[in-house]
């Protein structure tokens, strides 16, 4: 089983171009069910590698060499240890059921293969991304994902908004991308390879400089920023909604998007040598996670309130690690890929089933309509709030526990944070399901319930949701805290801030207490007294603003975009152009022009020619005489 | 001495030819005498390592390779001038002539051991040229061109003379030998009038190379003369002139390089960037070429300045490079000229579209001109750069590089004009017995003196 | 008979040749008549010749004296071919001006 | 002996060529470029990387000057000999379908330039050299001047103008390295003997770098080159930037680094600054460029920029990077251009705002243009991220600042390229039809995607030949820097 | 006595040769010019050069004068034909004209010693015999050459002036 390692990128690979170039000759079912296979087969097979990776902590393969230079060389080779087996099972996993689901919910969209396609490369990507041996390939396979998260958010390429957001992504990915890799070049400097066990395998960390460390680990963080949508280059992952819901569901929110975390756990050791990038994490992912929080208490697009709920769980993923809580972090990134894919993909049954509606405020009281995604959304939403049992529940309580161990303050933070979530979600929620149906008769006639191949996926993911805790049961509830110690080879024991038992039920207590609050809040405001958000322009005070965004996207184009534009035309016409060509072209019309002057020298008159030949040899003379 | 004689003869052979109005007969009994000469020049029995005739003349290497040159560019425009005098000329007799004399004037500059022999020299090759400059009776621009030629001429011979007779008067003798001793033995401090005899020496070859300042004429009356005849003087005429130059250095005040050497220098630097400048706006081909003829004077200056092992052979080859580019160049000028009537580079319009090979034809002449590798033009340019720099003249390479480069833009304004594919050239160009074969050689020489230039620049060793 | 030559210094000679030389050059500048402008290169041959002659005397040596002939010759066949070139062009344009021909230029 | 064939076979079949009349110009040139192709790899499968120099031709040619024919390769020559015979025939593949007038001057051009090209790559003799790079660019002067689209006197004129003021002074300055042997020598190793007083090491090094800043085109020596690759046709286009701008490149590596190691590294500072404050810069110019032909010619000035850079931090990686970034940049080169040279024979303008919508239409059309983008952006596993990569990180070990501001390009590279697509491709249809690639053209953008991906997942085809070779030089760098 | 001949000569030389350029009529000038060349003589003679004395009559005086003459009357060239030429080429021919001489001069100044003649040359180097012993022997291969000269000249003379047929 271990040689055949490099089959799990490779399969939706072959998915890719096959479906890539047979895109215009495969029929839609053959294309869908080749394009599930591929990702499927791949779970399969990280499923059997589990048995290595539990008995020799990780199971390693290398294809050959990639890049050999005289001092450093980089291999294709594929690590799995328990965390890229973890992230693997995900991608494969819910990659496989989003796959599924996208059968049904791309069926009747003409380029139905080509979504295919793109989905199986981005898996290849990802894979690549977390399998890698080295730094190099998670790299490619970073910039990889990105490619095809540009893809598909423009799958609908003929609609120029969505364009602009696609390249908005790419462009914004590529800032963090090159923090990332100036992060990577130093990491190279420093010592002189690029694979982790080249890295982390001897004592070389040890002896490197902390203030190199916590460069590096500075860039690396702003490469984690641009992928995982943190302050300040969040903003393009709302935009991203653009693309089909499936898109969303697996790169937006389940698998993509958490590449920031992989990546800081992958490096972790070089975390723990730098404190000061640490507390940077923390605060970054506090910061983000209550700006994003409460910028979704205003948005009324379905997609743009699980987007930012993204942005704001990421943020508490980061302030997790920052907290040391590693295994939350990454709990929280597993539960998270379950109940936002199933978010994502329920909304997406929502909006499929109502013929592409995606404003909230024209919905309402579909729970009739839509039983099963009622129901898989309800899952989502209380798992997504922490409400025992649900996954999310167990994780994000792990986080909420690290932060008190820190601080109080950074508990009541993280805590406002996540009440937040909920009251937002909830507002979706409510609004989407209860209250009085704001959808016109023509929709709602023909609005249904979706095929079995969507609902079948949510079904699953549903039940991921639910009992997603399991991984990580803590022990006062009895559990192992199994995942803990299966993350241990890599990530390394952590030594948690002490919290006793009676105090940990108290906080948890406090917790969902709150939460609950919040969710009868809501329940009051959208379910029973039926508010419905008015529309944008009606919004005053902070209200409009949460509804811009803080007005972030505008302050952006103003202080970056167009002076870069202003520059670049500045640059273009007036540098370029005048000047420097000009420079050019000058000397070239100078000499030109001196010929013009002096050939009116040439005056036409013998006797003046004599003048200059007696004098010529005049001057000659005298020159020769005298000097 | 031998193609002295032949060319004489045929001279006059011509004359008597034209008087009988015989004149289908006068170019092939010029060439094949030329031909004749160009033979006997490189027989054995025609060098001499030693001075002979009472020291008057010495066909030592320098003057049998030089001579060769000079009749064997003279020959290639002869067969050219079938296309420009086809049947109106009535003196064709006596032009032809006229070429044979100058070219003997040449000969004996170049051969010359004697002050006295190489004043003979220079008036025999430039009194027929003074004529043929005029030849054009009813041609106001020839008048012109004949008038400023003479006037210009005599006026500096006069000072050729002065120079002369003060040499004289000082070192007591007119041979070159006898000069070279009696400098080499007064060591640093020559006589103030024999340096001022020098001097005025040295200017009348500035004029006759026709460099700066004394370049003048030669714009105007390159301009105004007959096209062939224009080709003769900047070419035959030029090498001729440099050839005496060269010979007077080397043989007579070579040891007093220090007095000369920065006064050739300015004046190499001056002439090429008053010759490329003065170019550039021209669009009359003569004039331009004229301007190119400075210009390429000041390179080969260059090579004067300090004479090194080399120079010989690099200025020789570099001169017959450049002679044959313009023969070539005048030789499509010709066809264009007669076809469009166009004295100006505007003549060339369209040429590619309706005569690839004319086409090609000049672009190689330009490409060489302007040395371009590998063509001919450009070794010439590096031998006399290499030289130059072997003797330490980095700034004035780099004066000649630069120069170099502003040459490009008026030799490549004129190839751009037969390349304008847009235009139509007009069609039916009239066969002319050895005109292709004229423009044949020329490009072989330049194509194949690029590739193996050691024909020429070992002919020293 | 080299006292009587010695009478004058050559010195003096020399003045005197390069005084007339340059009068003879003065007169080339200053006059347009082609006729006149001739004659002053006339005076400047001779002004060299009496050079050569004072110099080949003083030096005793004939060289110099030959050489007087050659320019003799040249100066003839100088003139010959100047007034030809002057009478065709006073044919063409009625005029002996030397700058009245100016349609060579730039 | 094959080094020589692959020298004149081309350049004596396109002085042939130049007199021919008539269509069959084209496939005279193109098998005769296929020749060369297959004789390149030959040398490449009969190469040893470890060997030095290899396929050595010497004659004398003129000995009282110093002057021989010494031809060969080594592991870095015969990559640029690898790509610039591959990429010919592609090249002369895709004009084609533009039947161009006078098909003879064309095509026997173009063969010309390969074979003058390809002898400046393998030339041993530092005045062979020198004729070859004279020689590459009369070709190159006549194409623009006869198959430019626009200004195309002025143009062509500029360019030839402009980088024959460097080269003059190159010569310059070879003269004046070859005389410091005793007699004079212009053998490569006996002008690497020469040793250099530290000033005029600087003339020397400011002399070739004239030539080859502008040639390349670096910053502030580009302004011909927008210009140039816009009114060229693209066949000429693509030679100019595929092949004939890495004459400069490779020559740094040749003849500059070995020759005056000292100079380069007392003032590589300075240089590298300029180059990539010009890599910014033109990356900035690109973004609003309004002509896709403009947008990709001042793209490539930024991504030649930053192998420049790459050079000349004369670190192994530079160096290796520099190369693949050439082979890169070739591929990719000839493949945007062709892009261009499509729209053009379709549309009829290079336009973007008046494009757009093509990729429904044209779905292998936008695959093929896709990828080549996504090797131009450098995205990994394409042929331009490890080359990239390895130059980036090559001035990272020197400045990170440098890093930074050439990194800035790349991301600027996404904008503008991403931008291009955009506006050509996506987006509402503007008007009618557009037929997809045909299997001509299909036949052009195989083997360049092809290449694009071999290349990114295999740099070691290429650093294998060529590693040896940079260890070698880098040694001999720094033993003549120690020296001094 | 030789002396007072001289300056007499020199006299006469130099101001029938200022006549020459400064007349306004070419055939004044054309008349001040013989005097001038009968003044040369006159040195020549002095300077024992006998036979160049003669020659240069009958050349000069004799040939080229003639010619001269026979040429401004022929073309009936009078003063109105001429234009004066401007204030300012005037002087400045004028200068260039005694720059020459001073710089020429002030050259023969600058020699500090002057010693180009042998002392006790032969005699009598001015004579038929001798000249003509000279002429043809060492400077027999120049004075053949001289035919070429004329003969380039007459054909010139001819192709320019033949009238047309």
């Amino acid at each position: 089983m271990e040689n055949l390692i490099w089959l799990i990128p490779v399969l939706p690979l072959v998915g890719f171009l096959v479906l890539g170039l047979g895109a215009r000759t495969l029929p839609k079912s053959i294309a869908s069910v080749l394009g599930c296979t591929t990702i499927f087969t791949g779970f399969i097979l990280t499923l059997l590698l589990g048995s290595g990776v539990m008995s020799h902590g990780s199971v390693e393969q290398s294809i050959g060499t990639w890049v050999a230079t005289a001092s450093w060389s980089v291999n294709f080779g594929f690590l799995v240890d328990p965390l890229s087996w973890m992230m693997m099972l995900v991608i494969t996993g819910v990659g496989a059921l989003i796959h599924v689901y996208s059968a049904g919910y791309m069926h009747d969209d003409e380029r139905h293969n080509y979504f295919f396609a793109y989905l199986n490369l981005f898996v290849f990507f990802m894979l690549l991304l977390v399998m890698g041996n080295n730094y190099l390939l998670l790299f490619s396979g970073w910039e990889g994902v990105g490619l095809c998260s540009y893809l598909l958010i423009g799958f609908w390429f003929n609609v120029d908004e969505y364009n602009e957001a696609a390249k908005k992504a790419f462009v914004m990915n590529r800032i963090g991308d090159l923090g990332f890799l100036l992060g990577l070049f130093l990491l190279l400097n420093t010592f002189g390879a690029l694979d982790y066990k080249g890295i982390f395998g001897g004592d070389l960390l040890s002896h490197a400089p902390q203030g190199v460390i916590t460069a590096i680990t500075l860039l690396f963080i702003v490469g984690a920023a641009g992928k995982s949508a943190q302050i300040p280059l969040y903003t393009w992952l709302p935009d991203a909604m653009a693309g089909p819901t499936p898109v969303s569901a697996l790169i937006h929110a389940a698998t993509m998007v958490t590449a920031g975390i992989y990546l800081v756990l992958r490096s972790i050791h070089l975390f723990e040598l730098a404190p000061f990038s640490l507390e940077v994490l923390t605060y970054l992912g506090l910061a983000t996670s209550i700006f994003a929080a409460t910028i979704g208490l205003k948005q009324n697009d379905i997609k743009k309130v699980l987007a930012y709920s993204t942005v704001s769980q990421l943020g508490l993923m980061f302030f997790a690690l920052g907290l040391g809580a590693y295994t939350a972090a990454f709990f929280h990134l597993v539960t998270h890929a379950f109940f936002k894919a199933l978010l994502f993909l329920s909304a997406g049954s929502v909006i499929h089933g109502l013929g592409g509606e995606q404003d909230i405020r024209k919905m309402g009281n579909l729970r009739k309509v839509l039983p099963v995604t009622f129901i898989v959304f309800a899952i989502g939403t209380l798992a997504i709030a922490g409400i025992p049992p649900f996954s999310g529940f167990f994780s994000k309580d792990q986080i909420l526990l690290a932060a008190y161990g820190h601080s109080p303050l950074l508990f009541a933070l993280g805590l406002f944070a996540s009440l937040l979530t909920v009251y937002y979600m909830f507002r979706m929620f409510f609004l989407v399901f209860y209250g009085n149906s704001r959808t016109d008769h023509h929709t709602l006639d023909h609005a249904h319930e979706s095929p079995l191949s969507m609902t079948a996926p949510l079904g699953i993911l549903a039940a991921l949701s639910l009992g997603g805790g399991l991984l990580n049961v803590p022990a006062i509830f009895g559990g192992g805290d199994w995942l803990q110690h299966f993350l241990e080879p890599v990530i390394g024991k952590v030594e948690e801030a002490h919290i006793s038992a009676s105090m940990e039920w108290t906080l948890m207590a406090i917790v969902v207490g709150l939460v609950l609050v919040v969710i009868f809040w809501a329940y009051r405001n959208y379910a029973v007294q039926k508010q419905v958000p008015g529309a944008e322009a009606d919004e005053v005070g902070m209200g409009r603003i949460l509804n811009h965004k803080y007005y972030v996207d505008e302050i952006y184009t103003a202080v970056f975009v167009k002076p870069a534009q202003q520059l670049s035309e500045f640059v273009g016409d007036v540098l370029d152009a005048d000047f420097l060509d000009g420079l050019v072209n000058g000397v070239g019309r100078f000499t030109t022009g001196v010929g013009k002057v002096i050939r009116k020298i040439q005056e036409g008159t013998v006797g003046f020619y004599l003048f200059i030949f007696a004098f010529g040899i005049l001057l000659l003379l005298v020159l020769e005489l005298f000097f | 001495m031998i193609p002295i004689i032949i060319l004489s003869v045929a001279g006059v052979l011509s004359m008597f030819i034209g008087a009988f109005k015989w004149k289908k007969a006068a170019l092939p009994v010029v060439l094949l005498t030329g031909l004749a000469a160009l033979v006997a020049n490189f027989l054995p029995e025609n060098r001499s390592e030693v001075p002979q005739y009472s020291g008057m003349i010495q066909f030592d290497g320098f003057a049998v390779n030089f001579s060769g040159v000079l009749i064997l560019v003279t020959l290639l425009i002869l067969v050219l001038s079938r296309r420009y005098y086809k049947d109106a000329a009535e003196h064709l007799g006596d032009i032809y002539a006229l070429f044979l004399f100058s070219l003997v004037g040449g000969i004996i500059m170049v051969a010359s051991n004697n002050l006295v022999m190489f004043f003979v020299g220079i008036e025999i090759l430039s009194i027929p040229l003074y004529i043929l400059a005029a030849s054009e009776r009813n041609n106001l621009l020839s008048n012109e061109a004949g008038l400023k030629y003479f006037l210009l001429g005599s006026f500096i011979t006069v000072f050729l003379l002065l120079g002369t007779v003060l040499v004289y008067g000082i070192t007591g003798s007119f041979e070159f030998d006898k000069i070279y001793a009696f400098l080499e033995q007064s060591g640093g401090s020559i006589p103030v009038l024999l340096r001022m005899g020098i001097l005025l020496i040295i200017i009348t070859f500035i004029f006759k190379i026709s460099a700066a300042p004394f370049h003048f004429w030669s714009p105007d009356v390159y301009q105004g003369s007959p096209a062939v005849i224009m080709a003769f003087m900047a070419t035959v005429a030029k090498t001729a002139a440099f050839g005496g130059f060269l010979r007077f250095i080397n043989y007579a005040i070579a040891p007093v390089s220090e007095m000369y050497a920065p006064i050739i220098a300015v004046l190499a630097g001056l002439t090429m960037t008053v010759g490329n400048l003065m170019a550039l706006n021209q669009t009359n081909l003569k004039r331009l070429l004229a301007f190119s003829s400075i210009a390429n004077a000041g390179y080969v200056l260059l090579a004067l300045v300090q004479l090194g092992d080399n120079s010989n052979s690099s200025v020789l080859y570099y001169l017959l490079v450049y002679s044959i580019a313009n023969v070539l160049t005048i030789g499509v000028y010709l066809t264009a000229k007669e076809t469009t009537g166009l004295d100006n580079i505007e003549g060339l319009r369209g040429l590619y579209k309706s005569n690839p090979p004319l086409a090609f034809c000049l672009a190689l002449a330009m490409l060489s001109l302007a040395g371009i590798p590998p063509l001919a033009g450009f070794v010439g340019k590096y031998a006399i750069f290499a030289d130059a720099m072997q003797h330490g003249q980095l700034v004035l390479v780099i004066i000649a590089a630069l120069n170099s480069a502003i040459g490009i833009f008026y030799y490549f304004r004129v190839m751009m004009m037969a390349f304008q594919t847009q235009e139509e050239f007009p069609k039916a160009i009239p066969h002319v017995v050895g005109y292709s074969a004229v423009l044949i050689v020329c490009i072989l020489a330049l194509l194949g003196l690029g590739i193996m230039p050691n024909l020429v620049l070992g002919v020293f060793k | 008979m080299t006292e009587t030559i010695r009478m004058v210094p050559l010195e003096h000679y020399i003045i005197l040749s390069l005084i007339i030389f340059s009068i003879g050059a003065m007169g080339v500048l200053l006059r347009r008549n082609m006729i006149v402008v001739f004659m002053s290169i006339e005076l400047m041959l001779n002004a060299v010749n009496l050079l050569a002659v004072a110099f080949s005397s003083f030096r005793g040596d004939a060289a110099g004296q030959v050489f007087v002939f050659f320019v003799m010759v040249v100066a003839a066949a100088e003139v010959a071919l100047g007034l030809a070139i002057m009478m065709m062009i006073f044919r063409n344009i009625r005029s002996i001006d030397i700058n009245q021909l100016n349609q060579l230029k730039w | 002996m094959l080094t020589s064939i692959l020298l004149f076979l081309p350049i004596l079949g396109g002085l042939l060529l130049l007199l021919a009349k008539g269509s069959q110009a084209k496939w005279i040139s193109f098998a005769l470029s296929l020749v060369c192709g297959g004789i390149s790899i030959a040398m490449c499968a009969g190469f040893d990387p470890q060997l030095g120099m290899q396929f050595v031709a010497e004659l004398p040619w003129l000995p009282n000057l110093g002057i021989s024919y010494h031809v060969g390769v080594d592991g870095i020559s015969l990559v640029l000999v690898l790509l610039t015979n591959l990429l010919c025939p592609v090249i002369f593949w895709s004009t084609f379908k533009q039947n161009p007038e006078h098909p003879g001057l064309h095509y026997g051009m173009l063969l010309i330039m390969q074979g003058a090209m390809t002898g400046v790559f393998v030339s041993l003799d530092i005045f062979l050299y020198y004729i070859f790079w004279e020689l590459a660019l009369i070709p190159a002067y006549f194409l623009v001047l006869l198959y430019g689209a626009f200004e195309r006197n002025r143009i062509a004129m500029k360019f030839f103008l402009y980088t024959l003021v460097g080269s003059l002074l190159m010569l310059v300055a070879i003269i004046y390295l070859s005389q410091q042997n005793s007699p004079a020598s212009f053998d490569i190793y006996d002008i690497y003997g020469v040793r250099l007083t530290p000033n005029a090491q600087l003339l020397v090094l400011l002399a070739f770098m004239s030539a080859y800043a502008i040639k390349i085109p670096i910053f502030p020596f580009h302004t011909w080159q927008p210009d140039t690759y816009t009114s060229a046709s693209s066949g000429t286009t693509m030679m100019l930037s595929g092949i004939m701008l890495k004459m400069g490149l490779y020559s740094i590596i040749r003849w500059v680094l070995p020759i005056v190691p000292g100079a380069v590294a007392a003032n590589q500072n300075w240089m590298i600054w300029i180059i990539v404050i010009g890599v910014a810069y033109a990356s900035l110019i690109a973004v609003q460029q309004k002509d896709l032909k403009r947008l990709f010619a001042y793209a490539s000035i930024a991504h030649v920029g930053l192998i420049a850079a790459g050079i000349l931090t004369m670190t192994e990686s530079g160096l290796q990077g520099s190369l693949l970034q050439m082979l890169s940049h070739g591929i990719n080169a000839v493949g945007l251009f062709y892009v261009c040279a499509i729209l053009s024979d379709r549309k009829g303008t290079n336009d973007i705002a008046a494009l757009g919508g093509i990729r429904r239409l044209a779905p292998w059309f936008a695959t093929a243009y896709f990828v080549v983008l996504l090797g131009t952006v450098a995205l990994p596993l394409t042929n331009g991220f490890v080359g990239e990569f390895l130059l980036l990180s090559a001035l990272f070990q020197k400045s990170w600042v440098w890093s930074l501001v050439a990194g800035s390009g790349v991301i600027l590279g996404a904008v503008y390229m991403l931008k291009s697509y955009q506006g050509v491709m996506l987006g509402k249809e503007n008007n009618g039809t557009f037929a997809d690639l045909d299997n001509q053209e299909k036949g052009v953008f195989l083997p360049i995607v092809i290449a694009i991906v071999v290349f990114g997942l295999l740099p070691s085809l290429i650093t294998h030949l060529s590693g040896p070779a940079i260890e070698q030089l880098l040694q001999q760098i720094n033993q003549a820097i120690q020296a001094n | 006595m030789e002396q007072i001949i001289f300056y007499a000569l020199a006299f006469v030389a130099i101001v029938f040769s200022a006549l020459t350029v400064g007349s306004r009529n070419a055939m004044y000038s054309v008349l001040y010019l013989i005097v001038t060349f009968f003044a040369m003589a006159g040195f020549y003679l002095l300077l024992s050069a006998e036979f160049v004395a003669i020659v240069h009559i009958i050349v000069y005086a004799g040939a080229i004068m003639v010619l001269f003459l026979f040429t401004v009357m022929m073309l009936n060239l009078n003063a109105p034909l001429l234009l004066p030429r401007a204030l300012l080429v005037r002087i400045l021919a004028v200068i260039a004209g005694g720059s020459f001489a001073l710089v020429l001069i002030a050259a023969l100044g600058k020699a500090a010693h002057f010693t180009p003649v042998a002392p006790g040359a032969s005699q009598a180097v001015g004579t038929v015999n001798v000249l003509g012993k000279m002429l043809f022997n060492e400077f027999l291969l120049p004075f053949e050459l001289t035919s070429v000269l004329f003969i380039a000249t007459m054909v010139g003379v001819v192709v320019l002036t033949k009238k047309e047929e």
